[in-house]
């Protein structure tokens, strides 16, 4: 029994982080309607400038740890930094092409990802970096399922930043821009709304989660490379598409459930084939519900 | 050649659009269906035309059971339409779009035109002379090359209908044909809807709200009002009707004009 | 260049710029010595099958699909065992990966009738994915092993084991595809496919049968895909889960846009770009990728349809928006 | 905008572009000798990759320096292979068709070099592969060798290790790599050979896996003496953190895999204790392996890693065999090959048998205080 406890917690952990990179997708997609492949790099970012940060601090990264106000001083700086790198991709990369179709968006997205993973590679060079750790070492047990400090910390500030976009979403004025460009672009144009600042702060907001997620897989794994952002971008793009695409919560929710999906699927089926067993799980949901658990008509 | 519509209900989750709405149409006669505003006349139409299935009730055509029919044999059933707002295939020539317009028409599988049989070359010459018959018919043979997105809006609508006719359905339906017509397009609309039930035998049954075009053509109406059939009968009788008068202008002035 | 002349443009081209292209690629490998460009231009022919087949998909009937390298993998997996372990011949392998390819094109067209847009390509992106975790851990496959040794085709003594003889089977295949689908789209079948592109729910008022067609275009796609796996399982003679990533089915669905989607030449040359150029930046190594990035971000900004492309494709976002306002126009309940 | 002449134009140039490649070939033969190297500088084991490549460049240098080869100067062509098999495919058939080059070395993934060797068989062309460790590679044709020892020598020799130290209940964990399917064959048979019993045995994704938690949990339930890992050292360090993050404490095992100083960054103080073998060591005696470290140093100022001295190593077979046959065509370089007998490199005495594998022999080593020390 404790074995599910221990997978379960082990899934809430990893879902936590796909949840934080699933909502940029979600909200890129809920206003232009393409998929902005390049986010998983913004994350892989966000984790290089954490690990900047902390050695700008002096901070020893090999095999080092850190304090919680040193996290949270590496925090804030890498969210602004992918949140600036979000804002200027979507200058240069979308906004030429934002009355091309989507194919030409999605392509472009593309464009983009190749060249930032591979100047990252060329920049910081391709060895994984060791990044410190936070908690190193600390855990606690409930019967023989052990859960460690950071796993619990990872979902604690997942859910922490979530409900901040949330509570941001519900009742800022520029929150309720986002959402209103969202249901209906002319009509918000209409009502004075300035799309291409609504559209940056979008992606503003959108890739400093990324970059949030970045830097705690960071510490959580400690351990970053270049070529981290593809995989997770895949995953995180599953999760906000089984959430229901263009819906905030249903992206939070996608990422809790596919990680909970992929850590079960791997201890009990076979590690191998977990990857395998998420994709099965989403085509199976997809295919029941077409536009995601919570999302609305908008296929 | 009969359409019959018997006892259609249709109700979006909680929300009736339609109750118990019952009415024929004659072969070679131009209907009307007319009502204010969220009356369920597109909705009506919908599920003729196969879009929605209703709630209750039945459409015959020719005695045979339509409602749960998919969409795509309607064309068997020979029942073509067209729609509100121009739904053209922007991208293919307007020869294409017309020569799509007898896909059910044409029979010679895929694997000849690989092979370019003669018995293929046959049917897709035969398909191009008879959508450039259509074509001159409605003066647009000499846009034949063009992309269907580049013509005007009035042209893209005889486009639209030269393609439903073309699949030589018995019954035409058409939804708001004259949105967006100033008064001398309409008037051409209407000497257009006489011709092809004249010259070409077809039953037509139109959704419009634009009444002078509505008087001026349909011989038979249906008015319905919050999803129920009010009125059914001659324009000349209709616009006399109180109901009808009632439920456009409310009651006050349905009293005042007491006639 | 207004919409007349590209309409005659269409024609006149197909009639002579195949002729020109088809007399090139026979002459090459008689001019060109070393085995390195054959080589490449062997790898430009599969590309091109594997554009062409996933044109069919996109370009014509406007369902994304991020997963073809899936269909690349089951006709080159299927082949390989079929010739290694039932000793069939290369000809009869083939032709049962083409059927392969077919048959997993149904099956993947079967949620292309209920999904649309993202939701359809992050299926076919698992399907992609799904494919190769099975290459990756069945033990038929030998899983990351691989399945080294695969003959190669036989015609009597002669064996097409040499670069040129596989030049000259691979590229009369990829004009095979390309004949192929020229053809289909000036046929009932193609003009379908580009109905239901266009817009379904007035194919379907034409008697367009939306959900037949949809799954035939993926059966087509996969088998022609099908038919490069085999080709590509007997000409490098080893294949393995990792030649068949998502990287690649990316970059099959880039050579496809950049060329120009929905056209005929556009994957072709689409194939040309991608496989032949990063051969002819080989010697900068990082910097290739990094320029690679940078000129598909260019490409979509000065030529949204593909260098060839004169599929309105700067429509696409106004389509999105008539597209809405019609389904808030068809659907209000009045 | 589009015009009949642009298709024509564009359609022929990209043609007649690879015409004009083809054509083309390198100037002066005369006085060098040119090889070839290949492997992934960039990709999944882009690290791997450059380390190698580090080593080659040395070993060229070193070489120019001291006079080159039999007066002629080695002249190294470089080419990257992203571990993907069609890019070896590519540059095994550019090397073939290049006619000055009479030697190849590489690659890392093995995977790649059996997409690469029926073309360097055919062009009958020499390729010693620096990392590729999978016993398929054996029998993957006459002209291809290796520097690298084969997964099976490695796996059985840290099996009898295990056994010698006196674990009975052992798990293995390996990467769903040829490099990891290929050790899990071995050990499935030496393990038991030498009386251990295999209590767990799970695979994980390479490059993707960063979540052990499921695995170690399953492995506490398991319960082992020690765990035996196929793996490279980053997902290593990761589950050994992980797993004394979640308090399993069983010492690990591992082949060449672990032995990089990335372990050591990773890893920080989980990975103490943990031991591992590996063909190439810092802290040897042998002047030779002596002075490929210093030079190391001196030139990129980090201490080498193993595939920098494999790689190293795969150069220095060209240039001994070449000195003692004087060789300079393809069919003289493979008889000097064959008939080159023991040569030292930085990884110690190197010979190769008749399958083009190499014997060489291995050190025990083990993590203490940090660092990599012989293990007494």
């Amino acid at each position: 029994m404790y074995l599910l406890l221990q997978q379960l917690i082990n899934g809430l952990a990893v879902g936590g982080i796909y949840a934080l990179i699933a909502i940029g997708y979600t909200m890129v997609y809920g206003i232009l309607f393409f998929v902005n492949f390049a986010h998983g790099d913004i994350y892989m970012l966000g984790a290089f400038c954490a690990f900047f940060v902390f050695t700008f601090l002096g901070i020893e990264v090999t095999g080092g740890a850190i304090t919680v106000s040193q996290f949270l001083i590496a925090l804030i700086p890498s969210m602004l930094a992918c949140a600036a790198l979000g804002v200027v991709i979507e200058r240069f990369a979308y906004r030429p092409i934002r009355n091309g179709s989507r194919l030409s968006a999605m392509i472009s997205a593309l464009g983009a990802s190749i060249f930032l993973s591979n100047a990252a590679t060329y920049l910081f060079g391709s060895q994984t970096k060791p990044m410190p750790k936070l908690f190193a070492g600390k855990y606690f047990t409930v019967g023989s399922a052990t859960i460690s400090y950071i796993q619990t910390a990872v979902l604690i500030v997942s859910l922490i930043l979530m409900i901040l976009l949330h509570i941001f979403i519900k009742h800022t004025k520029l929150g309720k821009a986002i959402r209103a460009v969202s249901d209906d672009q002319r009509a918000a144009v209409l009502m004075g709304i300035d799309m291409d600042m609504v559209i940056s702060a979008t992606f503003a907001i959108g890739s400093a989660l990324a970059g949030a997620a970045g830097i705690m897989v960071g510490v959580y794994y400690a351990s970053i490379y270049p070529t981290m952002g593809g995989i997770a971008g895949i995953k995180a793009f599953t999760a906000a598409i089984l959430g229901g695409i263009g819906n905030i919560p249903g992206a939070m929710l996608g990422g809790i459930l596919l990680g909970i999906i992929e850590s079960l699927g791997g201890a009990y089926i076979s590690f191998g084939y977990r990857d395998a067993i998420a994709f099965v799980v989403l085509i199976i949901a997809l295919c029941a519900m077409p536009t995601g658990i919570l999302g609305k008509g908008r296929s | 050649m009969s359409l019959s519509v018997n006892s259609i209900s249709k109700a979006f989750g909680g929300v009736v659009a339609l109750n118990n709405v019952s009415f024929s149409v004659e072969q070679g006669s131009i209907f009307g269906l007319i009502g204010p505003n969220g009356a369920g006349k597109t909705t009506l139409f919908n599920i003729i035309a196969g879009v929605f299935r209703p709630t209750a009730g039945s459409i015959l055509m020719n005695g045979a059971h339509l409602e749960h029919e998919p969409n795509y044999l309607r064309i068997d059933r020979s029942i073509a339409r067209t729609f509100q707002n121009i739904k053209l295939f922007h991208n293919l020539t307007v020869l294409q779009n017309i020569v799509i317009g007898m896909h059910t028409k044409l029979r010679r599988p895929l694997i000849e035109s690989f092979f370019h049989t003669k018995r293929w070359r046959a049917e897709e010459a035969m398909a191009r002379e008879r959508a450039m018959e259509m074509l001159t018919a409605f003066g647009l043979a000499d846009r034949k090359d063009l992309p269907a997105r580049s013509l005007p809006y009035g042209e893209q609508r005889i486009l639209e209908m030269t393609r439903a006719l073309v699949t030589e359905s018995k019954v035409l339906l058409l939804d708001e044909p004259a949105a967006g017509l100033n008064n001398v397009e309409s008037g051409r609309l209407v000497d257009f809807i006489r011709m092809i039930r004249d010259k070409m035998g077809r039953t037509i049954l139109l959704v419009e709200h634009d009444m002078n075009v509505v008087m001026k053509v349909c011989e038979k109406l249906v008015v319905l009002d919050h999803g129920e059939k009010i009125a059914e009968g001659e324009p000349k009788d209709i616009q006399k009707n109180r109901n009808v008068i009632e439920a456009y202008l409310g009651r006050k002035f349905a009293n005042e004009t007491e006639c | 260049m207004n919409d007349k002349s590209i309409a005659l443009f269409e024609n006149v081209v197909t009639k002579y710029g195949w002729l020109l292209f088809i007399i090139i690629i026979i002459l090459v490998p008689r001019f060109v010595i070393s085995d390195y460009v054959v080589h490449v231009l062997v790898l430009i022919a599969l590309y091109t099958i594997l554009a062409e087949s996933l044109n069919v998909l996109v370009g014509f009937t406007g369902q994304f699909s991020l997963g073809h390298a899936g269909f690349w993998a089951v006709g080159a997996y299927i082949a390989a065992l079929l010739m290694l372990r039932a000793g069939f011949s290369f000809w009869t392998a083939c032709v049962v990966s083409m059927a392969a390819g077919y048959l997993a094109g149904l099956f993947l067209g079967i949620p292309s009738m209920r999904l649309k847009g993202d939701y359809l390509c992050i299926v076919t992106l698992g399907f992609g994915e799904i494919v190769r975790i099975l290459a990756m851990n069945l033990e038929v496959t030998r899983g990351p092993m691989g399945l080294p040794g695969i003959p190669s085709p036989e015609i009597g003594e002669f064996v097409f084991d040499t670069e040129k003889s596989m030049y000259y089977l691979c590229w009369a295949a990829a004009f095979l595809t390309i004949y192929a689908t020229g053809r289909m789209r000036h046929s009932k079948f193609g003009r379908a496919l580009m109905s239901v592109r266009d817009d379904e729910l007035a194919a379907v008022s034409l008697g367009v049968n939306i959900a037949y067609y949809k799954v035939h275009a993926f059966g087509i796609g996969g088998m022609f895909a099908g038919l490069a796996g085999a080709l590509y399982a007997s000409w490098t003679t080893f294949i393995s889960p990792d030649v068949f990533q998502f990287s690649d089915s990316a970059n099959i669905f880039c050579m496809m846009i950049l060329g120009g989607l929905g056209t005929i030449a556009g994957p072709v040359l689409g194939a040309f770009l991608l496989a032949g150029l990063p051969e002819l930046l080989r010697g900068f190594a990082e910097f290739r990728l990094i320029a690679l990035g940078l000129l598909m971000i260019a490409l979509m900004i000065y030529r949204p349809g593909g260098i060839l492309g004169s599929y309105d494709t700067a429509g696409g976002v106004k389509k999105i928006r008539r597209r809405r306002i019609e389904r808030e126009a068809d659907t209000n309940v009045t | 905008m589009l015009g009949l002449r642009k298709i024509y134009t564009v359609l022929t140039l990209a043609i007649l572009t690879f015409v004009f490649f083809g054509l083309t070939s390198s100037i002066d033969a005369a006085e060098t000798i040119t090889l070839g190297w290949y492997g992934p500088t960039s990709g999944a084991a882009a690290q791997d990759g450059q380390e190698g490549r580090a080593g080659a460049e040395l070993a060229v240098e070193l070489v120019n320096a001291s006079g080159g080869i039999n007066g002629k100067q080695l002249v190294m062509i470089y080419a990257d292979d992203k571990s993907d098999p069609k890019e070896g495919a590519n540059i095994a058939t550019m090397f073939v068709s290049n006619k000055d080059i009479i030697g190849v070395v590489g690659p890392f993934n093995s995977s790649v070099i059996l997409a690469a060797a029926p073309i360097f068989n055919r062009g009958k062309l020499c390729d010693i592969g620096w990392g590729v460790t999978s016993p398929l590679i054996t029998t993957a044709g006459e002209y291809i060798y290796r520097v690298a020892p084969t997964d099976a020598w490695e796996a059985d020799f840290i099996s009898k290790w295990i056994a010698d130290e006196g674990y009975k209940k052992v798990a293995f964990l390996y990467e769903n790599t040829d490099y990891g399917v290929g050790m899990r064959d071995v050990i499935r048979k030496s393990l038991p050979g030498y009386g251990c019993e295999i209590v767990f045995e799970e695979p994980y994704v390479q490059g993707q896996t960063k979540d052990f938690g499921s695995i170690i949990a399953s492995l506490k339930q398991a319960a082992p003496d020690a765990v035996f890992m196929g793996a490279i050292y980053n997902e290593a360090a990761l589950l050994m953190t992980q797993a004394r993050d979640l308090g399993f404490n069983a010492p690990f095992f591992g082949t060449d895999g672990f032995f990089s100083a990335g372990l050591l960054d990773l890893g920080g103080g989980a990975v103490e204790g943990a031991r591992c073998c590996s063909a190439f060591f810092t802290e040897t005696a042998s002047p030779v392996v002596r002075e490929f470290i210093d030079a190391y140093v001196k030139k990129f100022d980090r201490t080498p890693g193993n595939w920098a001295a494999q790689s190293y190593d795969g150069v220095i077979a060209y240039v001994e065999a070449l000195k003692k046959s004087g060789a300079s065509t393809r069919e003289e370089v493979k008889k000097a090959l064959d008939a080159l007998g023991p040569f030292e490199g930085a990884t110690g005495i190197n010979e190769f048998d008749e399958n083009g594998d190499v014997r060489k022999d291995l050190v025990k080593l083990v993590v203490k205080e940090g660092k990599f020390a012989l293990y007494d």
